[in-house]
């Protein structure tokens, strides 16, 4: 238990390093994905197994594919950034905010005597339960759901269409 | 030593800063994303190691985990399908250059 | 024993009433274009089965009539489980809603017939009929519902739909902006009353009215008088000021009136319909319904604010409907008064009054809506009553049939109008006698208004022939068949058939006034008296704003379209003042707008002056030391000085303007140091 | 895992009466498998599926190579591998070291770590695949209870290795078969995934021994199949065209359509890496069997399978038949089938499959409720067929000329 959390968190965190530092859009992604795995092993460790298919269903074989699209779409192929600049303007004020909430984040947490408690439970939950509640309690958080990944769907459709619509 | 339920919220902390970072500092808008995702993947891992840690019995957590992963899909497709459509326009995804909202 | 069983048992049926037009609206929603016949055939079925249903229920409450005690039916049952918390929906079957329910259906019956008629022409005729099944449908469904939460979706839907048919020519730009401005102004109300539901639902946990076990908000009325709420009400009070705020905005009331005589731009039965029987009669509707609310608390000022809103409605949209030449316009304010009155009756403490007001005023209104109709499709789309006149002659049978709405709505005994405004009057009176005053004066002018109409219009001889048709009125309207400005004619049996059944109803339904009461459950207060002088006063003042009626428009009829009217003879521009509607759009034009104006004005001046002349200082300064320092030269000093004061006030206005970057970076930024921000709040909390 | 590790000290047993009759070792060896201690049962336990997963998936990869090469042989009218060994038996092998002794070439402006890492990637979920196939009666390497979903989860990662290499290599014609089998996947993953829905419907459980669990019973342990079902044969065919297509075997061979892209995503690949594609198509292709295998084909169920060591022998037999007949059936189709157009493969796949797939999910609906057993078969066929011609009467947009052969006869 240790040591698989000290070995997924060290994945997730050179991930997600690696992912907003590299040069090229790539080897962002793939680092992206890294990260996604981790936390995907991560949900595994914490017994929450449908939520570890779930991350590697949605966010590897559909994000991250989507990413790779979007970079295929809007840069050449080889995806480097070339000689430009990577950091944006004024890029030293968000990675201070971003060191700021962090060191906030940290010494509220260490703060919180709540936090130091220790798992409960062991047995994972069944996903007939999981379903059931879909269907049951849980039904309208649902359906909105539905139409509202139908709605994004439409509209990045619609959005990434625009150009030929306007063509014809 | 035990892990315990403030490892997780470290270890989601610093992810969470990790992608804020990201979102804030680099000039490319699919980056940004990237970070926006990384940032969203930090809250759910709270979410689930609240869960694992302090309230077992209940599927809420894992329910709200399973519609934020949702959410955050349609989101990204929206965001990728703008980012798409701003390069049509624009020519670039460079974040600094989208300013025509410029006061 | 058994009644009370077999109410109950028609509780759960109540459904049924807005399930047939539903259906039909959704059935209607895939037609084509063609299928005219089958449109009209499913709405009007619809329709007339949910009467049916209707009026059985009605008849089911009629017999508890004898008994002081409501007789009350509700059947709650839950629409879906969130998580732990669930939403209730419910049914509700009781005399108010029987009543109202056996009201709408029936009326909407008969305007649908004579809408076949009217829009006989128009090429959309099934999208027209599809939206009128729905709005009965959302209207039946208010009506029925024994819960906010599904009186409000109903209430959105009725918006929904009024919205839809006020625009239902929405290739009209004046239609367009109808339509709009209708759906805004609700809506401003529509905030009002929802915060009134959150604040019913904190407070009580509930959003049923009433409950079998006793539980429900308005059985809790008496309890939450007790508790503090704002503005110096208690609890109850301010849930009900917040409603009201919606029922101002459905129901027209001052100043959110303006929408409804625009709302005219729609075709008539939908005037008919939403803007006269119906749809504003929801917000009386509602204030009835939660009418516990209102009285929970004895001496707050929501009452006295709900009666002089009423009282001013009244008397000024009957000022206003002294001066219109549109035909449906003058109805239209004639509409916003009378619902002032209602309103008026339900300040004042009376629900019978203002419920039984609402229900002939329904039939009386309609019938006169209809009936402008007919003479709008008689006379070929003609609505400016200054190019009518001597319609009497050639629409014999809407003519007589327009008469008694007329002299309903005037008040003149026996019609129908006539009792309930008494009521109402005498409601007033027993309340405060000021705004009984305001009131008979606004009888007079309802009297008075409607005997122009009538003289314009039915009288002397036929003006339509004269003059340019091209320009001048509203009528926008697409080529119609007709083909050639003729003669009126009278219109075809569909049209007159339902003015005709309706003027029976204005005439008799005023004899069951005195039943009205006992029926909904509430004791008389005959013990206050004042009835013979308010009866004998209405009288007067009906047969008064008659008379001079007759005397201003009646003894020497209009000659020419373009003759100015007798009455803009009358001081000052008082005439125009009354015919631009007191000037209240370009009042809100004047002062919202340039509001907004003037602080965008404001806010660039300030930006401009302050903020950089403030920066324009500073750097000035700095720089002027640092150019001491430098050179001390005094040539340097000015000239260099100038330029770069003129320099630093433009990088200064950079620097600000780079707070509205348009990166979305720097927005990000911002929030994220504003968490930031939070998070250190958070931890030395 | 824990099933293996109930079927362990059978197969122990069994091994010891096997062992029993050698001289001289066979005594002490029945004896000390007889009786086992606890550390060696969780060995064997561990080590069964491992060898599993590495011996035999492998070699029946090996074999497939070479029947395939036979078959397809067979069926163009030639003769195929025979020359080394008997019927070319050993021609895998030959294979194996030709891959593995020829040079690696590394185009020069590749992105070398991601097109190292190309075909490591394509084999790993290949093989974890296999970890929730069940190839006997409880013989499960490890028994999820979100097994199918965990097959799914991990399948879409094998889109991965394709896009990498196609990238990394720097070529366009690798890039093209990138982007196509990248979105030939995710495109067909969707219909998939929902006509697996359908079988856990009707079986409650993701878990794929309880999927299996379900198909058992009935004549024979034969008519309670799911295949034999009005929607599960339905399912099946969906199923499988899915897989085809998710392992882009042809005719959904377009990603590396040798006559348009060259090899596609890895075109730039020689030797042993390009081996590593090979073993993870083709492992990912036999996982992908053994999932329709289990889901629809009753999975190891057969006359005679069954609980015991005898029962666990006949299952495993009837699941490896099963297995080696669906690999043959896709060969087959290798061997007939023209490749289809890549605007043809995604019309398919969004207005033909994701429907029917839908409409299947419907049906196992009115199965589970329809309780008169006649009733919901009339019912559910008519559903099914009803749908299935509307949806091909509306894919036909273009009516198909019938060809002229000017110059052949």
């Amino acid at each position: 238990m240790e040591i698989a959390f000290w070995i997924l968190s060290a994945i997730t965190v050179i991930g997600a390093i690696l992912a907003i530092t590299m040069r090229n859009l790539v080897h962002c992604v793939l680092s992206l994905i890294l990260f996604f795995l981790g936390i995907a092993g991560h949900y595994l460790l914490l017994r929450a197994d449908f939520l570890f298919a779930v991350q590697v269903l949605i966010y590897i074989g559909a994000v991250a594919v989507l990413i790779l699209f979007a970079i295929m779409l809007t840069r050449h192929v080889t995806g480097t950034e070339g000689p430009r600049e990577v950091l944006g303007g004024k890029w030293w004020a968000g990675m201070g905010t971003a060191v700021i909430i962090a060191g906030l984040l940290w010494a509220i947490i260490g703060k919180d005597p709540l936090t130091s408690i220790l798992p409960v439970g062991t047995a994972s939950t069944s996903i007939a339960e999981i379903g059931r509640a879909f269907v049951a309690d849980w039904l309208v958080p649902l359906e909105a759901m539905a139409v509202l990944l139908t709605a994004a769907l439409i509209g990045a459709v619609v959005i990434a269409l625009e150009e030929v619509i306007r063509k014809r | 030593m035990t892990v315990s339920l403030a490892h997780y919220l470290m270890l989601s902390a610093f992810l969470f800063a990790i992608g804020l970072c990201g979102a804030l500092s680099r000039k490319n808008a699919i980056i940004v994303l990237m970070g926006i995702e990384i940032m969203f993947n930090a809250g759910i891992l709270n979410f689930v190691a609240f869960w694992h840690y302090k309230y077992f019995a209940s599927l809420t957590a894992q329910m709200f985990a399973i519609f934020a992963i949702s959410i955050a899909a349609a989101e990204s497709a929206i965001g990728l399908a703008l980012v798409i459509a701003v390069y049509r326009h624009y020519q670039s995804i460079d974040v600094d250059e989208m300013r025509s909202l410029k006061g | 024993m058994n009644e009370a069983r077999y109410i109950d048992e028609l509780v759960r049926q109540q459904w049924l009433i807005p399930f047939f037009p539903l259906v039909a609206a959704a059935i209607q929603s895939l037609l084509k274009r063609p299928h005219r016949k089958l449109s009209a055939t499913l709405t009007i079925g619809a329709m007339g089965l949910s009467c049916v249903f209707a009026l059985r229920a009605f008849f089911a409450t009629l017999g508890s009539g004898e008994h002081t005690e409501v007789q009350r039916a509700i059947w709650n049952f839950t629409w879906f489980k969130f998580g732990n918390t669930s939403l209730d929906l419910g049914l509700i079957l009781d005399p108010l809603t029987a009543g109202m329910a056996a009201m709408v259906s029936f009326v909407g019956f008969w305007i649908f017939v004579n809408a076949t008629g009217y829009m006989h022409d128009d090429e959309n005729f099934t999208r027209f009929f599809c939206f009128l099944s729905l709005f009965a449908a959302s209207m039946l469904g208010l009506v029925i519902s024994n819960n906010l939460l599904l009186l409000f979706m109903c209430w959105e839907l009725v918006g929904l739909c009024s919205y839809l048919l006020i625009g239902f020519w929405y290739f009209k730009p004046s239609a367009a902006a109808a339509m709009k401005k209708a759906f805004i102004t609700t809506r401003i109300g529509d905030v009002g009353f929802f915060l009134g539901i959150l604040m019913l639902y904190w407070k009580t946990g509930t959003l049923n009215l009433y409950a079998a076990d006793g539980t429900g908000a308005l059985q809790q009325a008496g309890s939450l008088a007790h508790l503090a709420g704002w503005w110096g009400l208690s609890a109850a009070s301010t849930i009900a000021f917040l409603l009201f705020i919606g029922a101002m905005g459905k129901s027209a009331q001052f100043p959110l009136h303006v929408w409804l005589p625009d709302a005219m731009e729609g075709p008539t039965p939908v005037s008919a319909l939403i803007h006269a029987a119906t749809m504003v009669a929801a917000g009386v509707f509602m204030v009835g319904r939660m009418y516990p609310l209102f009285t929970a608390e004895p001496g707050a000022w929501v009452m006295d604010f709900v009666m002089w809103i009423g009282c001013f409605t009244a008397v000024f949209s009957a000022t206003i409907a002294v001066a219109q030449f549109d035909i449906k316009r003058v109805l239209a304010y004639s509409t916003c008064s009378q619902l002032g009155f209602m309103v008026m009756a339900l300040g004042a403490g009376s629900l019978p009054a203002g419920q039984f007001h609402l229900l002939t005023h329904a039939f009386f209104k309609a019938l006169l809506f209809l009936g402008s109709g007919c003479v709008i499709i008689g006379t070929h789309h003609e609505q400016d009553m200054r190019k009518m006149g001597g319609l009497k002659k050639y629409m014999p049978i809407t003519f007589w049939c327009y008469l008694v709405g007329m002299l309903a709505l005037a008040g003149v005994p026996p019609f129908a109008g006539f009792f309930s405004k008494d009521e109402v009057l005498l409601a007033t009176f027993q309340r405060n006698k000021y705004a009984w005053g305001l009131a008979t004066f606004a009888a007079f002018l309802t009297a008075f208004y409607m005997t122009r109409q009538m003289f314009m219009v039915f009288a002397g001889k036929w003006r339509g022939g004269e003059g340019d048709h091209g320009h001048g009125h509203h009528d926008a309207h697409e080529d119609h068949g007709h083909g050639h400005h003729g003669e009126p004619h009278e219109v075809p049996w569909n049209m007159w058939l339902p003015i005709a059944v309706l003027s029976v109803f204005a005439i008799g339904l005023g004899f069951f006034s005195h039943k009205f009461g006992s029926y909904l459950g509430v004791e008389e207060s005959e013990a206050l008296g004042g009835k013979p002088i308010v009866m004998g006063l209405s009288i007067a003042v009906g047969l008064l704003g008659i008379f001079f009626g007759w005397v201003v428009y009646g003894r020497k009829t209009m000659e020419h379209a373009s003759e100015p009217d007798p009455l803009a003879a009358m001081p000052a521009g008082l005439f125009t003042f009354l015919n631009r509607k007191w000037y209240i759009d370009e009042l809100y034009e004047a002062t919202i707008f340039r509001f907004t104006a003037a602080c965008a004005t404001f806010f660039r001046f300030f930006d401009k002056f302050v903020v950089d002349g403030t920066l324009h200082a500073i750097s000035w300064i700095a720089w002027g030391i640092s150019q001491v320092f430098l050179w001390g030269g005094d040539e340097l000093f000015i000239n260099n000085g100038f330029d770069s004061g003129c320099e630093s006030v433009r990088s200064g206005g950079k620097i600000l303007a780079k707070l509205q970057s348009g990166r979305v970076q720097n927005y990000f930024r911002v929030l994220s140091l504003g968490a930031a921000i939070l998070l250190l709040i958070y931890f030395y909390s | 895992m824990d099933q293996v590790y109930k079927v362990a000290p059978q197969l122990l047993k069994l091994l010891s009466y096997l062992l029993g009759w050698l001289p001289w070792i066979g005594k002490p060896i029945a004896g000390f498998l007889s009786n086992p201690p606890e550390w060696f049962i969780w060995a064997v336990a561990i080590a069964v599926p491992i060898l599993f997963v590495v011996a035999v998936f492998p070699g029946i990869f090996a074999y497939t190579t070479l029947v395939e090469r036979k078959a397809l042989g067979r069926i163009q009218n030639r003769i195929g591998p025979n020359r080394v060994g008997r019927w070319g038996i050993l021609q895998p092998i030959a294979d194996g070291v030709k891959l593995l002794t020829k040079e690696d070439i590394v185009p020069r402006s590749s992105d070398k770590f991601v097109h190292f890492l190309a075909p490591v990637i394509a084999v790993i979920p290949s093989v974890l695949l296999f970890a929730v196939v069940p190839v006997g009666a409880g013989l499960v390497p490890v028994d999820l209870n979100i097994g199918i979903l965990f097959a799914f989860a991990i399948s879409t990662a094998s889109v991965l290795a394709l896009f990498m290499g196609g990238w990394a290599s720097r070529n366009k014609f690798s890039l093209l078969g990138a982007m196509r089998a990248v979105a030939q996947v995710v495109s067909y993953e969707v219909p998939m995934v929902l006509a697996a829905v359908a079988v856990v419907m009707a079986a409650g459980s993701l878990s794929t021994l309880a999927i299996a669990k379900a198909q058992s019973g009935g004549i024979l342990n034969v008519s309670h199949w799911f295949v034999f079902r009005p929607w599960g044969f339905v399912g099946f065919a969906l199923f499988t065209i899915g897989a085809m297509a998710e392992s882009a075997r042809t005719p959904f061979d377009i990603p590396e359509a040798e006559s348009e892209i060259i090899a596609g995503y890895h075109t730039e690949y020689s030797g042993f890496k390009f081996a590593l594609f090979q073993l993870g198509e083709y492992l990912a292709s036999i996982a992908m069997a053994g999932i329709t295998v289990t889901m629809f084909l009753g999975g190891y169920n057969g006359p005679g399978s069954g609980p015991g060591v005898l029962g666990g022998l006949i299952s495993m037999f009837w699941f490896f038949t099963k297995l080696g007949g669906m690999i043959v059936l896709t060969i087959w189709i290798r061997g007939t089938w023209p490749r289809v157009r890549v605007d043809q493969l995604m019309s398919f796949a969004w207005k033909v499959l994701l429907p029917m797939s839908i409409v299947n999910i419907i049906a196992v609906a009115m199965w589970h409720y329809i309780t008169v057993r006649y009733i919901a078969w009339i019912v559910t066929t008519l559903w099914l067929v009803l749908w299935f011609v509307t949806l091909s009467k509306l894919a036909a947009s273009e009516t198909i000329e019938k060809r002229e052969y000017r110059y052949a006869s």
